[in-house]
């Protein structure tokens, strides 16, 4: 195990990073916002289909790279810290995860070669957003029926359906936890959500007894192995990535404003309160990305393992270190930092939508108690 | 300082409220407060003439200036009925809590004429000319200029205000400029009282983190003022400028308490609806919260009470960085009691006033003194520790 | 109700504080530390027999003042400001509360003007001193025999026992709770304990079918009145406001060596970084106090009321803010901060055990969260 | 860097460590940790020996100088699987890590032959004269004076060093002192070594706050270091003394991430007993701690990686911030979760040892760069932002 980034990774991570600086510049950002799309369709095209950065993380026998989790983190983190406005994490970071560990040979054989290829956007209609484990609450119910199956049920908030091709959907089928692939042309009825974070689109999706083909099946055999739930924590912790990246883009921005504001005669940099808030920011800056890329190290698509703490420790963290980050961010501002002009508030508002999505931080740490004490039974 | 009798007043104000925030003036329960500021204005200006027609603007004023003359206490019974009604932001507060006490206190005779009375009946509305670009947090820095006219002995001025809070919907502006060329510093400063409505006055908004847009920049380009609308001497004008800001002396505060209080309520319920009421965290931060509030209240009191002693000359201090922190911290509590629902904007009354909430309340800390200023004030003048050496840029 | 206080309350704390900066110096308490005591005996006969602190708020029927809560929480204050070794807290602030909300018309009479003249130093056996009403779990059963009655139990730790004349126990005594004073001359098992904050003596007792004549028992009828909450919540609020003075004795401290210490040609007290953590510990001290003074102000003593919730919020905020206003006292001094010659350490060993005595902040929280939202029922 | 393997390498130590560290020696185990670092000092001096005919002392040394030669994976090795056996606080650390590199770095062929047998056979002891009463975390404002004898050659050395660890204890100390007269900040500075058994050395030890004495001022009063005994030039022993720190790379701390993880481990045991683990509150800062471990070992594996892009940078700054407030944080932790017991000194060893780390990682965030002077480098050197001035006091 290496916690020094090959060059390859230092490659893939100073290109992205260089690449986002202008395509996804606060200008660049701010027209997404304006619009109301939530995503950046052109710029997803260039990483998805120029770049391959769906690839990534996808076998080489189904048309990838063949790399891991260390390169999906070093690119959420980039991500973030320009607050891309893109379906990586839906697509790269939940989506094919989830199907490597779940879905067939057959429908792996069919949809990770075009996502591969920028083909495919997938969003994931879990089940229930804001705990850890998303599939455990599901409210989508299958049954077989005449040619197929059919769909039940509401899942009110998807990341990135509003601009899917294809949505997973696990649903409770005979009892058991199966994965479902609709088409967004297939009858699904989407209802797109105005998200106080305008960065990232959501929607509802609603399922009145959808009917489905037979190969809309894709799983092996159900959503139950340690397989799946290593996808999931896979998913955490690049979700994390994504948190701590923004956590830097905004301490960036707040590091050159505190450089240029002269207030008493002096930048406000110099004074040494502001010098040792942005230092513990730091801090903890290092202390999650040392966690995130130590956990991207050890992770195996076979085991979750003590990933799943760690990337729930990673998260927590994360979320915690976010919005502090952002709140510091408008505070340091002064009078600009509540203002739409200036970026502080594209972070803060991204802080706080992250929090919510996939538990909040103390779900994350009662998940970590209950592993090293046992379940409570107060 | 008694408040729990008055009760008489007490009454009296909540029955004329009862019976009069009602109707159309319904609409604006509520609204209005920080971060909502630019909320239904028409409708507040009438809202403040209705007001005025009950005499409940200014009571505070010495009865001969067309108030009630009511003591501290009976001020405090005022704001609390008022927002325990849901009152709404007050259009008037500027002109009755800041710019009138400092005309009772420094004005001329004539100045009091001209003014006292609009001001009580809701017929001008003042804002605050202060801040600048490069004088927020270090007020001192003023560069906004005041020329004399030789001809007409009107001022003549050149700058720019920003974080005006509502100026655009104001008639009148009271403007802290320098008015001796190479003066630095406290020296040299004139406070002036300008209408804005007029030639050389441009206001531009600024658009708010929530979209709205409460504060403006002023920009003056040879506005003018009259020769009689300064307050105290030419040169002087720190003085009276901080003497206007020592009238703010909190009392409604303890209004704003009571909205505070209303949104724990609220949240409170929300828990209760959701379930987050269940998670052992957010109880303990509901908890906090309803500690923080108790302990605000008393000190609000306390720091009212204006005790002869000088005991509580640090508390005073502290209560607007307590506050203020307070009230950024209930907006956090808000979004995670709300969840994963906090992302999402819907017209569900509850939750849009929550997630206004937790986006304005994120000025609380840094209008009217940064949370940095408040911690140096309470440590050089609270602790007696040393002064911030002060740089030569800018 | 006032906030302001009388210009007698100022005079009874000015000259408390004045005396006890003499008599309780940091040369004093290290005497009493050294000495293995706890207790300042001589400064305690001063305070309880010559100056009549114990007589505050005693009504006048029973020798007392007839003064109130605010001096109980002003004089505690000045305590924990100069850690006075006195067991002011148990005799005047739980005991005597506890004697006037619970005690026989006979025993008031008996008991209370000995307390007042400084004669009876009194400690309580709470059952379960980790609690927040620490006689919901009674660790004593009574039981009437010829002649009397006889207790069982133990008392695994009682604050002042090691020093005092009386010990007032809360007893179950057919399944009611019932109040007995013991004299410590009356055979009690009485186990001196070593106390990592060597201020204050703590002991555990021990009764093995320990008789007692009939007169011992001196509740009127069993201790389950609102007037008993009322007086546990005057006890906690006392504790709170010895807390506080703890935190203002403290940063007092602090404050004098940050003034002095020079380092980088400055005094440390110019380093903005250390003013503005002084002023937040300032801001938390003023919000803390004003609760206590606020809640010390409403108090009655026949109806606990809010004075319940804000007694456990004062009290919750105030063992975080003396362990914080300590922690920093230590961070702040710097290397001496952490020898035995400074007394930043006196002050953190306290900050520790007043933690724990009458429940942590979480359990005042907890408490506070019931009234407002009911009972958890996860 | 490769932690998981050298597999081989890790089982002769964990052998050897469970083959030495019985009989008399057992009673070391997990003990000499920080504030209990003058714990057993004879027996601990004589396990220095033990470890030395093991070969297990200065293994990071090169072969030709008495060491292994291991790599700095291997050592880490090395110091997990010490710290995991339970082996105690190194005596022999000062002379192993710190003066041992840099005689190895910067001393002449003589010094090296003089010191470095001694220090691996642990025969000498050494400690460090850095800090003075008014060079603490301004350790340039160096007072201590060494002025040469003209007639001998020899350096005459008056002053006073503080925070000493172990001084009363060691055979040598390494002295940086100011050599020129009028020289201020990081020039005319000499690094010097002394022998502390000699006229005009006085030790005395600083009581602590859990009633301990590892520290100590030393006080020189003419106290004589040999002419050959300056490491580098006189006047360049700013140079020398950074050097000396930078070998301070911080592998030592994975041994002593293993003696956190059983302090944690240890609260985790007691939680479950007492009840205490049955508190949402307390479980969340159980978890909390055992993430921030998890975190340190992945920082600290990053740092000792040594990044040759230099990504690191920032990183390698904040780590002793991080591991010296997580510890202390995780005392605190330990008395709340014993509660009201945690107030009661008994012979329970386990409480015994809370109690310690409680007290004792007091001193975690202060020495070795106090907390305020970590973040200083991190934001100036890490973040770019602008120094402290320096004042005109003192």
């Amino acid at each position: 195990m290496t916690l020094v980034l090959t060059d390859d990774q230092r490659m893939i991570r100073d290109e992205a990073a260089r690449l986002l600086s202008e395509r996804s510049s606060s200008e660049a950002v701010r027209k997404i916002v304006d619009s109301g799309a939530g995503t950046d369709a052109k710029l997803w095209s260039a990483l998805s289909r120029e770049l391959g950065w769906c690839s990534m993380a996808i076998p080489e026998e189904f048309g990838g790279l063949g790399l891991g989790a260390t390169e999906l983190v070093l690119l959420q983190e980039i991500c973030g810290q320009w607050l891309a406005c893109v379906p990586f994490w839906s697509t790269a970071c939940v989506a094919t995860p989830l199907l490597l560990a779940a879905a067939s040979e057959e429908a792996k054989q069919r949809l990770l070669p075009a996502i591969a290829v920028g083909d495919l956007t997938i969003a994931v209609a879990w089940g229930a957003l804001g705990e850890i484990n998303p599939l455990a609450v599901c409210t989508v119910n299958a049954a077989k029926v005449d040619g197929g199956y059919s769909l039940h049920g509401h899942v009110s908030q998807v990341v990135d359906l509003p601009f899917a091709d294809l949505v997973l959907v696990p649903a409770l089928l005979d009892g058991v936890l199966s994965l479902f692939a609709v088409r967004r042309d297939a009858g699904l009825h989407i209802e797109p959500l105005t998200s106080m974070d305008a960065t990232r689109p959501i929607g509802a999706a609603r399922f009145d007894a959808l009917e489905l083909p037979p190969e809309s099946r894709i799983d092996g055999d159900g959503l139950t192995s340690d397989a799946v739930e290593a996808a999931l924590a896979l998913a955490q912790l690049c979700f994390a990535a994504e948190q701590a990246g923004a956590a830097r883009g905004v301490m960036d921005v707040t590091l050159a404003y505190v450089a240029e504001r002269v207030q008493f005669g002096r930048a406000i940099a110099s004074f040494q309160a502001i010098k040792h808030r942005c230092a513990r920011l730091e801090v903890d800056i290092a202390e999650v990305r040392a966690l995130i890329y130590g956990a991207a190290a050890n992770f195996s698509a076979d085991d979750a393992g003590e990933l799943r703490l760690e990337a729930s420790g990673a998260r927590a963290l994360a979320s915690e270190l976010l919005f502090r980050a952002a709140e510091e961010a408008i505070q340091l501002h002064g009078g600009v930092g509540f203002t739409w002009e200036y970026d502080p508030q594209l972070y803060f508002k991204r802080a706080q939508a992250t929090t919510a999505i996939l538990a909040q931080p103390e779900g994350h740490f009662c998940m970590i108690a209950d592993a090293l004490l046992g379940e409570a039974s107060a | 300082m008694n408040t729990e009798s008055n009760s008489a007043l007490r009454s009296e104000i909540a029955e004329w409220m009862a019976t009069h925030l009602t109707g159309r003036f319904e609409a604006l329960r509520f609204r209005g407060n920080s971060g909502d500021g630019d909320a239904l204005p028409e409708l507040r200006k009438e809202w403040e003439r209705e007001l005025a027609r009950g005499r409940w603007t200014c009571p505070g004023w010495p009865e001969d200036m067309g108030g009630r003359g009511l003591s501290v206490a009976e001020q405090v019974v005022f704001q609390e009925e008022y927002g325990r009604a849901g009152g709404p932001g007050r259009m008037g507060h500027i002109g009755e809590g800041l710019i009138g006490p400092t005309l009772i206190a420094f004005g001329t005779e004539e100045q009091k004429q001209r003014f006292l009375p609009k001001i009580r009946s809701g017929e001008e509305f003042w804002c605050q000319g202060y801040s600048e670009p490069s004088a927020g947090s270090d007020l001192a820095n003023i560069r906004t200029r005041a020329r004399k006219d030789p001809v007409t002995g009107e001022w003549i001025v050149s700058g720019q205000k920003v974080w005006t809070s509502l100026a655009h919907l104001s008639d009148w502006i009271f403007v802290l400029a320098r008015c001796d060329e190479g003066s630095v510093g406290r020296n040299g400063l004139i406070f002036l009282l300008l209408p804005l409505d007029q030639h050389g006055v441009e206001i531009q908004p600024i658009r708010q983190i929530g979209g709205s847009a409460e504060f403006n920049s002023v920009f003056f380009e040879g506005a003018r003022a009259r020769a009689e609308h300064v307050v105290g001497a030419p040169g002087e004008g720190w003085k009276i400028a901080m003497a206007l800001l020592g009238f703010e002396r909190g009392i409604s505060t303890l209004g704003q308490q009571m909205s505070f209080a209303q949104e724990l309520e609220l949240i409170i319920e929300i828990a209760r609806e959701n379930g987050a009421g269940r998670s052992p965290i957010i109880r303990q931060r509901i908890a906090r919260a309803w500690v923080g509030l108790r302990a605000m209240r008393y000190l609000a009191m306390r720091v009212l009470a204006d005790d002869p002693s000088g005991d509580m000359r640090r508390e005073v201090l502290g209560y607007k960085y307590h506050w203020s922190n307070w009230h950024r911290d209930l907006g956090k509590l808000a979004m995670d009691v709300l969840g994963l629902e906090a992302n999402i904007v819907s017209n569900d009354p509850r939750r849009e006033r929550l997630q206004q909430l937790f986006l304005f309340s994120r000025a609380d800390t840094i209008y009217g003194g940064t949370n940095e200023i408040q911690l140096n004030l309470i440590a050089e003048q609270g602790l007696g520790m040393p002064r911030e050496p002060r740089g030569t840029l800018g």
